[in-house]
């Protein structure tokens, strides 16, 4: 349980601390140290165990599927990091406490920083690699939300965003590694991952691992070249800075390489990778920090440096480099965090960052000043500091390192001037903010001492930089040494740590950065001048600049693609179809099966022809759209009549039923539409759509003629031989519709309610004017409602009512049924519209479309679901015989009820729609009340 | 034959029936009882789910007609999951829906439940032409909802979009008549066992409709060269209606899965895999197109927009790798992403009611009123949506990856949606940095603040991607069986077998 | 008096009494049961569809008339023929009718007879309703196509609806 | 026969296509009728062609396949109410448009959005 | 069945028949849409009667008793089509067509 | 006989479909072209129980009432177009 809570209580703090937010900053700052306390306290006792080499093991399942466990490790190398985080980022809270003001929101500042805190921990942690990334995309946002905290600065949310995108991008890559890793062991927990260090570096896909974790560790870790981040996370609120750039985020991925050091170390390409990113990293480090007049800046700039320090130690392949590695992580973290707060209390106190206004400080605030003196020195390397001891190591590894010929110069010579560079960023922190003269327009004047307890983090931190410098091998010596065994698998080699080692090679090498430093600083106008002439390249910017030059090629490209035509989107599926299917017709051809053609007599083929010249008559005279819809009739008459002709009498009365309604509702809408299509496609364009049509068309007569020409087998005959006792039917089609597949039919008479409800929805608050008259420059007539149709509209509706009824009736049985019943309903009364008007028809109808609609569905429902009662499935039908005097022997079926709902629906629905059209005329001023809808 | 497989039916159909009857009443008693309709729906779901977990197939026999004659529903694991997922989707959407959209139009609640109601159908179903039947309910409600609200922004994405699925119907037919004139059935466990047995010269027709089907399901679920309409649809529809259409993508995906594993998948004789190649292929370059429309989105709804058709790229891959962990992952980033880009719609759209007349444009705004807890809601709902951890995208792109075996097909998939997910990570973070962050001085004149239910639903559906992580296990567990299941066609064959005629009481 | 029993147009009941025995196969106890109820109940629902309802007096004229018009029906469509066959060009014109009678339906069943007999269509039916315009092929005089309209059809008519 | 009927299908279904990538709402709307025409044939098809072959139990000696009638049937109906919604749509765009171009009217190139940051440079 | 019956039925269908098609030259031949008028209204409408009585005679010849429902639509075209012809001849009027220049008289104005 | 009747009427009755959608793709007048529908329509009737004579059914006796009833108010509605513009109001 210890391990997993450690990781946990930071995140039940961030819950927990903004509730302390009201209670001042102090009562919050209280609230926010619990659980680090509480983490300290719980991993003491696991000490004596660690340090000896021992690993402390928790493992909770939790998703095996992808090989995700909740599983943590505490060994030597996580205990040391996670003392770094714990302890500094205690500090930090303290420190924080001072340095908020106290109208800022304080509490999201506490949760964001204990929610870091949590997936730091997280992170060195866990034993299992998907766990240990899903912790470090973790850092990476809430990162991004710390660097952005102050988010009205245009600066902070670039910063934030930048290093988002390259952690979060790092990480993307990271997670690839570790997959590619968990493939080859078959494994994520660590310590089968640590067992199979041979396989995985013998194995084919080891390079692309190594470089994708590596992109990993680099770019958190701030490696050259995706260093450019990091000073820019600089617009974070110092205690966020120091956090982030001593103890935890950067060093996430130091961690990293050191958690894999065992797996992933050792050959030559880990050598060249990690050595070789490492030098650039320290030298452009250094030179940059040298030339940053802003105080963090240089702070940043040097991290990067230390950073690419600690990776070359690294990369270096030795075991005594990683071990001044791991000496390096915790030294650096202790003089950075320090000087990091010296410069927040330095900004704090004097409102700017400016190394070129502040000045001469030490008389101001000699307390401040001496703590972030002994850190500098440390910084740059002197004697007696803890910097100095780690990076004499540093020095004795780089002279060792194995290099052909000429090359073997390279390390040394790099390790000295990165030496150099240090030494003179270190010492132009110390004298151009302490000494050289007086402050230069300071925004506070004159700055004074900051709060006691704000000093107190710093104190303690350069204390230990001091006692580590003096008395090493006590201070530190056990932890590195429990850090080094789990790193190195067990493998410590032999060191000593000591002040001096005695004057030999590394020690000169000191010497020589630390004159050569010192020199360079007092000579530092010449390389100011020189490194003016290079214009300062702003990363943020360019970062920027890329990101909206990506978004701006991409809109572009989107809206030439999306570009909102229906004629592209139209084509393009067309097409897609008609590609799809074109390869398998393509094999096929000209294919006439088994069966042959059968003969045609003439009436059928005249028929068939003036199909033809119908049908493309409505596309080749599409623009005058009146005759397009007379054509249109013609097709949609003689496809009834081949529906008659091959022996489908319902269908036939449905199509014709069903075209006329259609024609009438396209009429309704041409009133308001213009009566003539415009030529508005170019004629390749045109071309190019005959072509398509053309293919699409030969394909479906291809594919016809193949079809009609097979023999064919089908479920058919269980319809024909059981709809008379079955479904008590003789209309087999009529039985299949609301009997065995009955469950169609709710479905589409559904369809039918729901598209006349949408049309009334999408009609009820259209305006349109309608032209004054026709196309050709009529003006409408005034006869609305011509007298010979209104008395011959009169009489229809009850014939037509009956018809229906007769239809309905026999539907089962003969051709016919509740749907082309309820079109002739609907269609005698849109008679009455027609020639009677709106406004009239209305008050003659007694109910709303909208109940009849409802009242249809309700009955195919009920008719549906009366069968459940007797423990049936829904929609089973019964039907019965019964014989009644005089009237004789009829049939009474379930499925009748559930027509009559068709019947219903179709009538209400037909109208609604009808009538919606309607009523959008400004001459169907409605005088009733009750009406219609 | 267990009667609550219907349920998911009919309990929208009534309820929307309701709806129908009292357009007029008083618009409290309206939204209650469309509520209800919902969550008992939800209810009903989740007993499904319940009752498909045993891993068996379940089938109702609609007039009790056995199959391959009648209708049949079939609930097996994936149906249940797609129910529930709907379910759960449609009642945070409903719920938001109960704040103001629904008093643009007295249709709204029936339609509303109407499309849940041919979803469900459509997820049930065990018949090809029912199938195109659910499509057509669920589409002519999705029209009608589609035009919800007030305006005339949307109404060309609306015409667009029925006229290409218009065109989607009519391909439709036009492959169910190919794959009947050959096979002579409709009922899918019927042609899984006849399509292998086609006799070589039919064989092209029967390929042809199969690859018609499809595209006919690349429009629904908006594959590459069929996906244009999706943004501006989606990104026009009111908050709610776009909620739900971030399940209607889904349909597409759950058509593709059911009948390319079922009918023409591994046992289809010479169409084995048919499409297979095609659909990675064209899931990979829908996700890349996604990933660039999100890049260049200017708004915010566009932008979740694109999304879908990420999602749809992501989801579609998967699947096409042909694999039962291809599926799996699928269907575990499935239940992510629909919860996830339903809840962005939501948030959204709360974000633009409080900028003013800058809306959800990504520019300079005033300061809204609820920024934090709107800015926790997006955070969340982005770093799910690009798949970060610790939200539930990360490990249903994480199960994604792992489905691949080493070869070209992984790195394509890796590398395209490993990239993507650093693309859209740079569209969210500048997005939600500029919408929230880059303020001017002043408050928006209007006081909309967040009521509770819209508050709740959006939050809800965001917060799913916590559930989800928190159910990790058993999720994972469900869509591994489930994809076992869907491998395991021989068992679906079955339901001709089963005895599903009752001998009533 | 047969509107207190529910048949508020008898007539119209005794049509679609008939037109039902016409549609049923055959006559049976069930057409017959089926037509009554029909006739019954059909003119009750639509009686608000037929506001201005025709008092017809002389209903046994109807037939006598139906009998005429049919066989001029013939003899028109032969007529009719014989100019579409031949290569002789028609002599159309439009002719203006006065009209006496006084009741829609009644004018419209006298223009329907026009369009149905003889070389006439009527086109139009002025908003008065006192002038029928009709559209005659070939025409010698008009007067005699209007003297003829009269005998043949307007009187008969005035006698059924008075 | 099966000739003649197969170019009618090819007929109707390139007339539809043709219509349906026109940019007017109005033959769009026609087109997809046509298409719809052409695949309802198609789908009736699909059981073959024959003649006196009514599925009446009882009319006739042998049947035509019932199955193609009622799924063309409802295919119909289906159809039916998804072109009154197109119609009523293409009214609505040319409500809303004032005209009936597929697109609205042209679309004008999106507002580029304010360059984040970069502006104030 | 009885030859008498089968030559009134055959006649009937070719009257019908030649009718239908006389009505159909004469919208083809006629010079304006007014003579136009004339031919479908009367000879086709005639003609579809003349069929359809035919085929009553023909399915009562058959044996199945006399099948009445046909002459319904008979009905109903005779009913229909002066209406039909009326408002068509009402359209054609307010588009004010182009005449036969013999025409005497003048539509009128819609 | 009888057949020799009917396939003469068929003949007939065809031909005068074809000499009908003549008249409607000529025109020249939007009224014309509703008049040749109109025709048409009646033409089918004819056609639909002349097919019902030949296959000896009465099963298509509804689709030709049906025809009579639906074209009577296809043809009403198309002048009604013509001349009104809008055909419900």
């Amino acid at each position: 349980m210890t391990l997993s809570l450690v990781v946990l209580l930071p995140f039940l703090g961030a819950i927990a601390a903004p509730l302390f937010a009201q209670a001042g900053r102090t009562a919050i700052a209280i609230a926010s140290s619990v659980p680090a306390l509480i983490a300290l306290a719980m991993l003491f006792p696991h000490w004596a165990t660690l340090a000896e080499g021992g690993v402390l093991l928790e493992t909770h399942s939790w998703l095996p599927a992808v090989g995700l466990s909740l599983s943590f490790r505490l060994d030597g190398l996580s205990l040391l990091f996670a003392l770094l985080i714990l302890i500094i980022g205690l500090l930090i809270i303290l420190y924080a406490r001072y340095y908020l003001k106290p109208y800022e929101n304080v509490g999201k500042f506490y949760a964001l920083l204990l929610c870091f805190k949590g997936a730091m921990l997280g992170i060195v942690l866990s034993s299992n690699l998907l766990l240990m990334l899903v912790f470090w995309e973790l850092t990476s946002v809430v990162s991004f939300l710390l660097i952005s905290f102050w988010n009205h600065k245009q600066d902070a949310r670039r910063g934030a965003r930048m290093a988002l995108a390259v952690t979060g991008g790092g990480g993307l890559a990271l997670l690839a590694g570790i997959l590619i890793i968990g493939r080859i062991v078959g494994s994520y927990e660590l310590d089968d991952v640590l067992a199979a260090a041979d396989l995985i570096k013998s194995h084919a896909l080891y390079p692309f691992a190594l470089t994708l974790v590596l992109l990993g560790a680099f770019t958190k870790s701030a490696q050259f070249p995706f260093h450019f981040w990091l000073p820019h996370a600089m617009q974070a609120p110092t205690p966020v800075s120091a956090y982030l750039h001593s103890a935890t985020m950067v060093k996430a991925g130091i961690f990293l390489m050191a958690r894999l050091y065992p797996v992933l170390a050792g050959t030559d390409q880990w050598f060249y990778m990690v050595s070789f990113t490492g030098m650039v990293t320290l030298l452009i480090g250094a030179y940059v920090a040298l030339f940053k007049h802003d105080l963090k800046g240089l702070l940043a700039h040097s991290t990067v440096s230390h950073l690419g320090l600690i990776t070359l130690l690294f990369g270096m392949n030795t075991q005594l480099a990683a071990v001044a590695a791991l000496f390096h992580v915790i030294n650096h973290a202790t003089f950075k965090a320090s000087l990091f707060m010296a410069a927040g209390i330095i900004d704090h106190e004097t409102g700017t960052r400016d190394m070129r206004q502040i000045n001469g400080l030490w008389r101001f605030m000699p307390h401040t000043a001496t703590l972030a003196m002994v850190a500098a020195s440390s910084m740059a390397g002197v004697p007696l500091l803890n910097g100095f001891l780690s990076k004499e190591m540093f020095f004795a590894e780089s002279l060792s390192l194995n290099l052909p010929g000429i090359w073997a110069y390279l390390p040394p010579l790099v390790a000295t001037l990165a030496g150099i560079f240090a030494v003179a960023y270190s010492a132009r922190f110390i004298h151009d903010v302490f000494f050289n003269g007086k402050p230069v327009d300071l925004p506070i004047y004159p700055p004074h001492e900051p709060p006691r307890y704000m000093k107190i983090p710093v104190e303690i931190l350069v204390f230990a930089c001091v006692m580590v410098g003096m008395f090493p091998a006590v201070s530190i010596g056990p932890l590195l040494h429990a850090a080094a065994f789990a790193t190195l698998d067990g493998q410590v080699p032999e060191y000593h740590l000591a002040i001096l080692h005695g004057f030999n090679l590394p020690l000169l090498m000191s010497f020589l950065a630390f004159f050569g430093g010192l020199l360079m600083y007092s000579q530092r106008q010449r390389f100011f001048d020189f490194h003016a002439r290079f214009r300062e390249i702003d990363e943020k910017a360019v970062f920027e600049k890329v990101a909206m030059w990506l978004e701006d090629r991409a809109a572009a490209f989107t809206n030439r693609i999306e570009n909102g035509s229906l004629q592209r989107y139209a084509m393009l599926l067309i097409a897609s179809a008609v590609v799809v299917a074109l390869a398998p017709i393509g094999d096929m051809g000209l294919f006439i099966g088994s069966h042959g053609l059968s003969p045609i007599d003439w009436p059928s083929l005249t028929a068939a022809v003036l199909l033809i010249i119908s049908a493309l008559g409505t596309a080749a005279y599409h623009r005058d759209r009146f005759f397009a819809l007379v054509l249109l009739s013609v097709v949609g008459l003689v496809v009834a009549l081949t529906f008659a002709r091959f022996s489908a009498p319902d269908l036939a009365m449905t199509q014709l039923s069903v075209e006329v309604v259609t024609i009438v509702l396209l009429m309704l809408a041409l009133y308001y539409m213009p009566s003539w299509t415009p030529i508005e496609t170019s004629w390749p364009r045109r071309l190019r759509d005959l072509t398509i049509a053309l293919v699409a068309g030969a394909g479906m007569t291809l594919i016809t003629l193949a079809m009609l020409t097979q023999p064919f087998e089908s479920i058919s005959s269980f319809f024909i031989a059981n709809s008379k006792p079955g479904g008590g039917g003789t209309n087999v089609v009529n039985v299949i519709l609301v009997d065995f597949r009955g469950f169609d039919t709710l479905g589409e008479i559904t369809v039918l309610a729901i598209a006349a409800l949408g049309i009334y929805a999408m009609l009820k608050n259209t305006a349109l004017t309608p032209p004054p008259g026709d196309g050709l420059g009529h003006p409408w007539t005034r006869d609305a409602h011509p007298m010979m149709l209104k008395q011959i509209a009169r009489p229809m509706l009850p014939l037509a009512l009956m018809i229906s009824l007769y239809i309905f009736l026999r539907g089962h049985n003969m051709p016919g049924g509740g749907f082309i019943a309820g079109l002739i309903t609907a269609v005698a009364l849109v008679l009455q519209y027609i020639a009677s008007g709106v406004g009239w028809t209305e008050d003659r109808i007694p109910f709303r479309y909208h109940n009849v609609i409802g009242l249809g569905l309700l009955f195919a429902v009920i008719a549906g679901a009366g069968s459940l009662a007797f423990g049936y499935p829904f929609l089973t039908s019964a039907f019965g015989y019964i014989t009644w005097p005089v009237v004789g022997k009829f049939e009474i079926a379930s499925a009748m009820v559930f027509d009559l709902g068709v019947y219903f629906t179709v009538v209400g629905a037909t109208l609604l729609a009808l009538v919606s059209l309607g009523k959008l005329s400004p001459h169907s001023a409605i005088k009733s009340s009750k009406g219609g809808m | 034959m267990n009667h609550l497989l219907i349920a998911p039916i009919l309990i929208p159909l009534l309820g929307g029936i309701i709806q129908v009857f009292i357009g007029y009443a008083p618009i409290s008693l309206r939204r209650t009882l469309a509520l209800a309709t919902t969550v008992l729906l939800l209810a009903s779901t989740f007993a499904l789910l319940v009752l498909a977990n045993d891993g068996s197939y379940r089938v109702y026999a609609f007039g009790n007609w056995a199959p391959p004659f009648g209708i049949v529903l079939v609930l097996d694991r994936l149906a249940a999951l797609m129910l529930v997922m709907t379910a759960i989707l449609a009642f945070f959407s409903h719920l938001y829906a109960i704040h103001r959209t629904d008093e643009s139009s007295r249709q709204f609640h029936a339609l509303f439940l109407f499309q849940l109601m041919g979803l469900n159908i459509a997820f049930l179903t065990g018949d090809l032409f029912n199938l195109f039947v659910a499509f057509e309910v669920l589409l002519i409600a999705s029209y009608g909802l589609l035009m919800q609200g007030p305006g005339t922004k949307r109404t060309v994405p609306s015409l667009h979009y029925v006229v290409l699925n218009l065109t989607g119907s009519a391909l439709f037919l036009i492959s169910v008549g190919m794959i009947y004139s050959v096979t002579g059935t409709l009922n899918m466990a019927d042609l899984a066992a006849k399509v292998p047995q086609v006799s070589a010269e039919n064989l092209p027709l029967l390929q042809a409709g199969g690859l018609m089907l499809l595209v006919v399901f690349g429009l629904k679920a908006a594959i590459l060269p069929l996906c244009f309409w999706l943004p501006r649809a989606y990104g026009n529809a009111t908050a709610p209606v776009a909620a739900l259409f971030a399940v209607m993508t889904k349909v597409g995906f759950y058509a593709i899965v059911r009948v390319f594993t079922l009918i023409f998948g591994s046992g289809a004789g010479a169409l084995a895999n048919l499409g297979l190649d095609w659909l990675f292929a064209f899931a990979l370059a829908t996700l890349t197109m996604g990933v660039i429309g999100a890049l260049g989105a200017r708004n915010l709804r566009t932008l979740i927009a694109w999304q879908v058709i990420i999602s749809v790229g992501t989801l579609l891959a998967a699947v096409g790798l042909g694999t039962e962990e291809g599926t799996s992952a699928a269907l575990f980033y499935m239940l992510n992403t629909t919860w996830i880009v339903g809840g962005l719609f939501l948030v959204v759209d709360l974000i633009a009611a409080q900028r003013g007349s800058a809306v959800d444009r990504i520019v300079t705004a005033p300061r809204m009123h609820n920024r934090t807890l709107l800015s926790v809601l997006f955070l969340i709902g982005a770093v799910a949506a690009i798949g970060l951890p610790p939200l539930s995208g990360f490990f249903a792109k994480l199960l994604i990856l792992q489905s691949t075996t080493p070869g070209a097909e992984m790195a394509w998939l890796w590398s395209v949606l490993i990239g993507g997910s650093f693309f859209t990570l740079i569209a969210y973070s500048r997005a939600g940095s500029i919408v929230f962050w880059r303020t001017v001085d002043g408050h928006v004149s209007s006081t909309d603040r967040l009521s509770l239910p819209v508050t709740v639903a959006a939050g809800g559906l965001v917060s799913m991607a916590i559930v989800i992580v928190l159910l990790a296990g058993p999720i994972s567990a469900y869509v591994d069986a489930t994809a076992a299941q869907l491998f395991n066609t021989s068992e679906y064959l079955n339901v001709l077998n089963l005895p599903v005629i009752a001998e009533g009481l | 008096m047969l509107a207190r029993i529910g048949l508020p147009q008898p007539f119209l009941s005794l049509v679609l009494f008939i037109v039902w025995q016409l549609l049923s196969d055959g006559i049976s106890g069930g057409s017959i049961v089926m037509g009554l109820i029909l006739a019954w109940v059909l003119p009750q629902v639509t009686r608000g569809f037929w506001p201005e309802r025709p008092a017809i007096v002389k209903g046994w004229l109807v037939p006598l008339y139906i009998l005429r018009v049919l066989l001029d029906i013939v003899v028109a469509s032969l007529s009719v023929a014989r100019l579409v066959l031949s290569t002789r060009k028609p002599r159309p014109a439009f002719i203006s009718y006065p009209i006496s009678l006084e009741h829609p339906l009644a004018i419209t069943m006298l223009a329907s007879t026009i369009s149905l007999t003889p070389g006439t269509v009527s086109t139009d039916v002025s908003d008065d309703q006192r002038i029928l315009l009709i559209h005659a092929l070939d025409v010698d005089d008009e007067q005699d196509i209007i003297d003829t309209i009269r005998r043949r059809y307007e009187k008969p008519l005035q006698e059924i609806f008075q | 026969m099966e000739l003649a009927y197969a170019l009618i299908i090819g007929t109707l279904t390139a007339s539809g296509v043709y219509l349906i990538l026109r940019a007017r709402t109005f033959p769009v709307v026609v087109g997809l009728t046509l298409l719809s025409y052409g695949v309802n044939l198609f789908l009736f098809a699909t059981g073959r062609l024959v003649t006196g072959g009514q599925p009446i139990i009882g009319s006739t000696g042998e049947y035509a396949d019932p199955l193609p009638q009622a799924l063309v049937l409802t295919a119909i109906v289906i159809g039916f109410a998804m072109t009154a919604f197109a119609v009523v749509l293409a009214l609505r765009n040319q409500a809303d448009n004032e005209d009936d171009h597929v697109d609205g009217h042209r679309p004008a190139p999106e507002p580029r959005a304010e360059e984040e940051e970069g502006a104030s440079r | 069945m009885n030859p008498v019956v089968e030559y009134l039925i055959a006649g009937l269908l070719l009257t019908g028949g030649a009718f239908t098609l006389i009505g159909a030259i004469g919208l083809a031949r006629m010079p304006d849409f007014y003579t136009r008028l004339h031919a479908p209204t009367k000879a086709t409408t005639v003609g579809v009667g003349a069929i359809i009585i035919a085929s009553v005679a023909y399915a009562s010849s058959q044996g199945a008793g006399i099948d009445t429902a046909e002459v319904l639509i008979t009905v109903f075209l005779f009913m229909t089509a002066p209406v039909s012809a009326n408002i068509m001849a009402k359209s054609a009027m307010h588009l004010d067509v182009k005449r036969m220049p013999e025409t005497r008289g003048k539509p009128w104005d819609q | 006989m009888i057949t020799t009747a009917l396939h003469i009427t068929i003949a007939m009755v065809t031909l005068a479909a074809v000499l009908n959608v003549f008249r409607l793709i000529k025109g020249p007048d939007a009224p014309d072209r509703v008049l040749a529908l109109d025709t048409l329509y009646v033409n089918a009737i004819a056609l639909i129980i002349l097919l019902g004579i030949t296959l000896g059914t009465r099963l298509y006796m509804e689709s030709a009432l049906l025809i009579a009833v639906m074209g009577f108010v296809g043809t009403v509605a198309m002048a009604k177009y013509l001349k009104r513009g809008s055909v419900i109001e």
